[in-house]
């Protein structure tokens, strides 16, 4: 197994005390619970965003949690959502007057467990609400989820969920704002080799040498159909028109792009991408207002993109350039 | 009339634990002939600490100790498991809060509560090849008891245990549609759903725990119970 | 070839003319020469900071062009060190009053187009100084160099020689803190897998299932050993003690810690060893004033990582703070 | 006393295009064999600028000519031969700037300048099988001769096209330490370096192209020289 791993069963533990580690001033945890929130939340006034869902799809989740993005996160073993009582946990530890708002990508493990700790914290008469994300264009349907997937189009819900719950919106707007983000947002991406859970040991599907799997799912689930690999200007082709054409988006429309790597692709790859993807934009008459190239939602160390386009309104725009920080950074 | 008292239900969760437990690897090993082998570890976890903490907990009403359980199981079990046995208790707990007997009429509305929770929490439909094939008929059989106003609750328990009994070999032909059997599609076709065994031994082991006289058809369910 | 990629020898301009177009208010380029730089800069009254390499190992070198950082930078073919002309027009593009300085990492072939380019620029008047980094602890000498390689540790020399001019220091200062920094600064990194430049077409080197290859190069050049593959902490274990053991880092340092990933690694997997490095500068009572974990300095696809490990000071530490802005961002 | 003028060194240099140009993939194949294939093709494309812009470019003097040719050979050429070759002409131009004709004194110093250029450049010394254990004894041997105050320009030039025709047999056993040949190791030796054969080839064509009768000993110069 080419992974830095030691017993399988510690790496989400060790990989999250890595990820405190880095956080010190930014993040507290508890392990226990596979939870991360960040340090100076929940305040009474603002509205917490939390999130949480299998690992292996790094930065999502808890290193997604700072200012201006969640306010904490839970993560379930690799690929398995989160257990209710680590759901309930996280929802309790970021409880406000204000609310809480939950954003759920749409797996059936991560819908049911949610489900049944939101209602164990309504219960208990906390204000949380959830929402399903659903961006993923590949499938109507498929295995491991009921309806469209969440994929990549989670950072931009996250994102201007963020930035509204910073400005002091209530639960029931920034829940508006989820959706309209949700509404707006389409994803596409493809597979060029599988990866390896550590606690498998061995790749999650087969796909030959030259072969790729177009509208992959994050956690290896089957898309749109298994291809020969072509160029790099073809597949960004392929999953641009699947994205543009979905909504569709309109000649004169401002967008949101991103290209993003699913954990073995490298930088200049994705920018090659990207490179395609905007020219794409052009013909369209589409106007990228804001671009993200990198690894937002990862499959471990699958080799592959995914493309995600968001229409943007003037108050979309302005969520995504609010100031935000994580624990990704550079500097 | 016959009631259902908060000591039987006590007993019925003791009993319930017993079976899981006993259980652990072989509940496992029939999730993994389809699906990921984790179910009857997964329960058995939850349960070991209910087996433990039963004695203890606080048990004010009927409602107030499954919402406990309810934390227990949400807590300690993971897959789908964990969100699926830990909505049937809280579900079941909301009906029966602050009651310390149960009329058959409460006790099926009860468990109705739990099956409509599971249904709800699962998307699950009768004949997804989950364990609501066998709560579902056992759900309408109590009713069904309820409504024509019973006093026999060992008649009533022996025909439950019945009903989910046969719901292993009725729905071994099925294709899953749902955890994480449903991922490898046909190949989950002749294998028995776990779920539904476990439910069926559980009613099995009941029904002896309680004196109630009966001997399981489906072969896990025979190797299963007590 | 598991690769996003069109005709080979479009690679490198394709994905620079991506970074370009990502970054459209921040940098301009000069594809001719393969070279990016500031929209802003050359201004008359800072040192201009430049850097040059071969491709494959993004962000270097032109994906680190940006305020406080590089003022610009050119690219080779993957793995190849870029043109004379390359060096000398970047240098060009760059001049000013206050000089330009050109951190070289240190290669052969880096070594030998920059002091030509080097020579002919100061021909020609322009005011350039150039200052070679060589912070790989895994060999003296290896195949492609003249003594130790410059890798990781380039991200520091960079950070810091950046932050410095953009506080007026003169190209003297600013080549005092190159080597600062390059005194201090230890790497070392090891490979799981190889990786294939797509004009090769073919791994650049063969590794079995169960190996690692330890203090590999960047360009996969052979390092300390070919062994099997151990736990995380081993490991990690391993690299730190390499590095920390080379200059020595002593009881009650302050220390900038980096863990980057060679390309095919993910996120998770860097946060693993990070957890354990932080145990082992605790060990050695080395106080973490600084982290950073992601992708620095690539090898393509490789799947492995790096340890680096930067003594500072309290000059140091200020030039780490400092703000800076490059190509690859989050938000 | 016999002196090298301007137009000799441009006849040199248009002479030294054409060897090139001619041996673009028989040099390129050569480096296949230990290297990576390219100096051949890295060359060519340089003096094939070089043969197109000779006639046209300023020439006051042969610093000058020698300048404009270094910035060339820096732009076009690739790999280490970039570099290097470009230091040779750019060291070669300082000492001759200003003059239109050199003793054979200040020739000599003018490639011994070159070759110390091009040892500071890529650090090769002598032994290290690359281009200077042909150029580094051409560039002895020139200063012997002058020291001697020969006006035999012929021998002299004789002289040199065999000095550097023995270093491609003399080193070929030897493992390259420098450039991508040194990458393979052992697997260098038993094979000629590129380019020594192409320095010694130059000054075979030379030979011809000035009337001097020199017939190559190495089997490599045999089949490069025209
Ligand atoms: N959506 C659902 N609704 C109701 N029961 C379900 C559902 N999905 C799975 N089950 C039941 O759960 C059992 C498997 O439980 P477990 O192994 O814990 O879950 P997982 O499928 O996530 O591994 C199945 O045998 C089935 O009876
Ligand atoms: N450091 C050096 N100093 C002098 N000559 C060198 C050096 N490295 C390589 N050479 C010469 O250059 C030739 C190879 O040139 P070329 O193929 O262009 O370079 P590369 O090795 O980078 O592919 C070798 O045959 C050798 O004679
Ligand atoms: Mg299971
Ligand atoms: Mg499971
Ligand atoms: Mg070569
Ligand atoms: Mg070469």
């Amino acid at each position: 197994m080419k992974k830095f791993v030691n017993k399988p069963e510690d790496f989400v533990p060790e990989f999250m005390a890595g990820v405190l580690a880095a956080n010190p001033d930014l993040l507290e945890g508890d392990l226990e619970f596979q939870m991360v929130k960040r340090k100076d939340r929940p305040v009474d006034n603002k509205v917490s965003i939390v999130q949480g869902s299998g690992s292996g799809h790094e930065p999502a989740h808890v290193m997604a949690v700072g200012p201006g993005m969640l306010d904490g996160a839970c993560q379930g073993p690799v690929f398995a959502a989160p257990p209710v009582d680590a759901c309930y946990e996280t929802i309790k530890a970021l409880a406000t007057p204000a609310g809480v708002l939950v954003l759920v990508n749409n797996y059936q493990g991560d819908r049911m467990a949610w489900d049944t700790a939101v209602e164990l914290a309504q219960a208990e008469d906390i204000k949380v609400e959830q929402f399903w994300i659903n961006d993923d264009v590949a499938v109507k349907d498929s295995l491991y989820t009921v309806g469209r997937r969440g994929v990549a189009g989670n950072f931009f819900v996250m994102k201007a969920c963020g930035a509204a719950a910073e400005e002091g919106k209530s639960l029931e707007e920034v829940m508006a704002i989820a959706e309209k983000v949700n509404n707006n947002v389409r994803t596409m991406g493809v597979a060029l080799t599988s990866c390896i859970p550590p606690a498998k040991g061995t790749p999650i599907f087969d796909i030959a040498d030259d072969e790729m799997e177009v509208g992959v799912g994050i956690h290896g689930e089957p898309g749109r159909e298994r291809a020969k690999i072509t160029n790099a200007d073809d597949i960004t082709k392929t999953l641009f028109d699947a994205v543009a054409d979905d909504l569709p988006f309109n000649d004169g429309d401002r967008v949101a792009l991103m290209v993003n790597g699913l954990g073995g692709t490298p930088p200049a790859e994705l920018y090659v991408l990207y490179n395609k993807a905007a020219k794409l934009c052009e013909e369209r008459g589409l106007t990228i207002a804001r671009n993200y190239v990198g690894e937002y939602c990862t499959s471990l160390e699958m080799a592959g993109a995914s493309i995600t386009m968001l229409k943007l309104d003037a108050d979309l725009e302005k969520y995504l350039d609010a100031p935000a920080e994580t624990a990704t950074r550079i500097f | 009339m016959a009631t259902i008292s908060l000591n039987t239900i006590e007993k019925g969760i003791d009993t319930t634990a017993d079976t899981v437990i006993r259980n652990e690897s072989y509940f496992s090993d029939l999730d993994g002939l389809a699906g990921d082998g984790d179910f009857g570890t997964s329960l058995a976890t939850g349960f070991k600490v209910i087996k433990k903490d039963l004695p203890e907990i606080d048990k004010p009403d009927i409602g107030a100790m499954l919402l406990k359980l309810s934390m227990i199981v949400s807590k300690h079990v993971g897959g789908s498991s964990g969100p699926i046995w830990g909505t049937g208790f809280m579900k079941a707990a909301l009906p029966s809060k602050g009651k310390t007997d149960l009329s058959l009429t409460e006790f099926a509305a009860m468990i109705g509560n739990a099956v409509d929770g599971i249904m709800a929490r699962g998307g699950a439909q009768l004949g997804d090849k989950t364990l609501l094939d066998a709560l579902i008929p056992v759900s309408e059989k109590l009713k069904e008891h309820a409504a024509s106003g019973t006093d026999d609750l060992s008649a009533v328990l022996r025909d439950c245990a019945e009903i989910a009994d046969k719901a292993v070999d009725e729905t071994r032909k099925l294709v899953a549609h749902r955890g994480r059997a449903s991922q490898v599609g046909e190949r989950s076709a002749d294998t028995p759903d776990p779920g539904i065994v476990a439910i069926a031994t559980i009613l099995a082991d009941w029904c002896k725990a309680n004196g109630v006289d009966y001997a399981p058809n489906a072969a896990e369910v025979q190797k299963a119970s007590a």
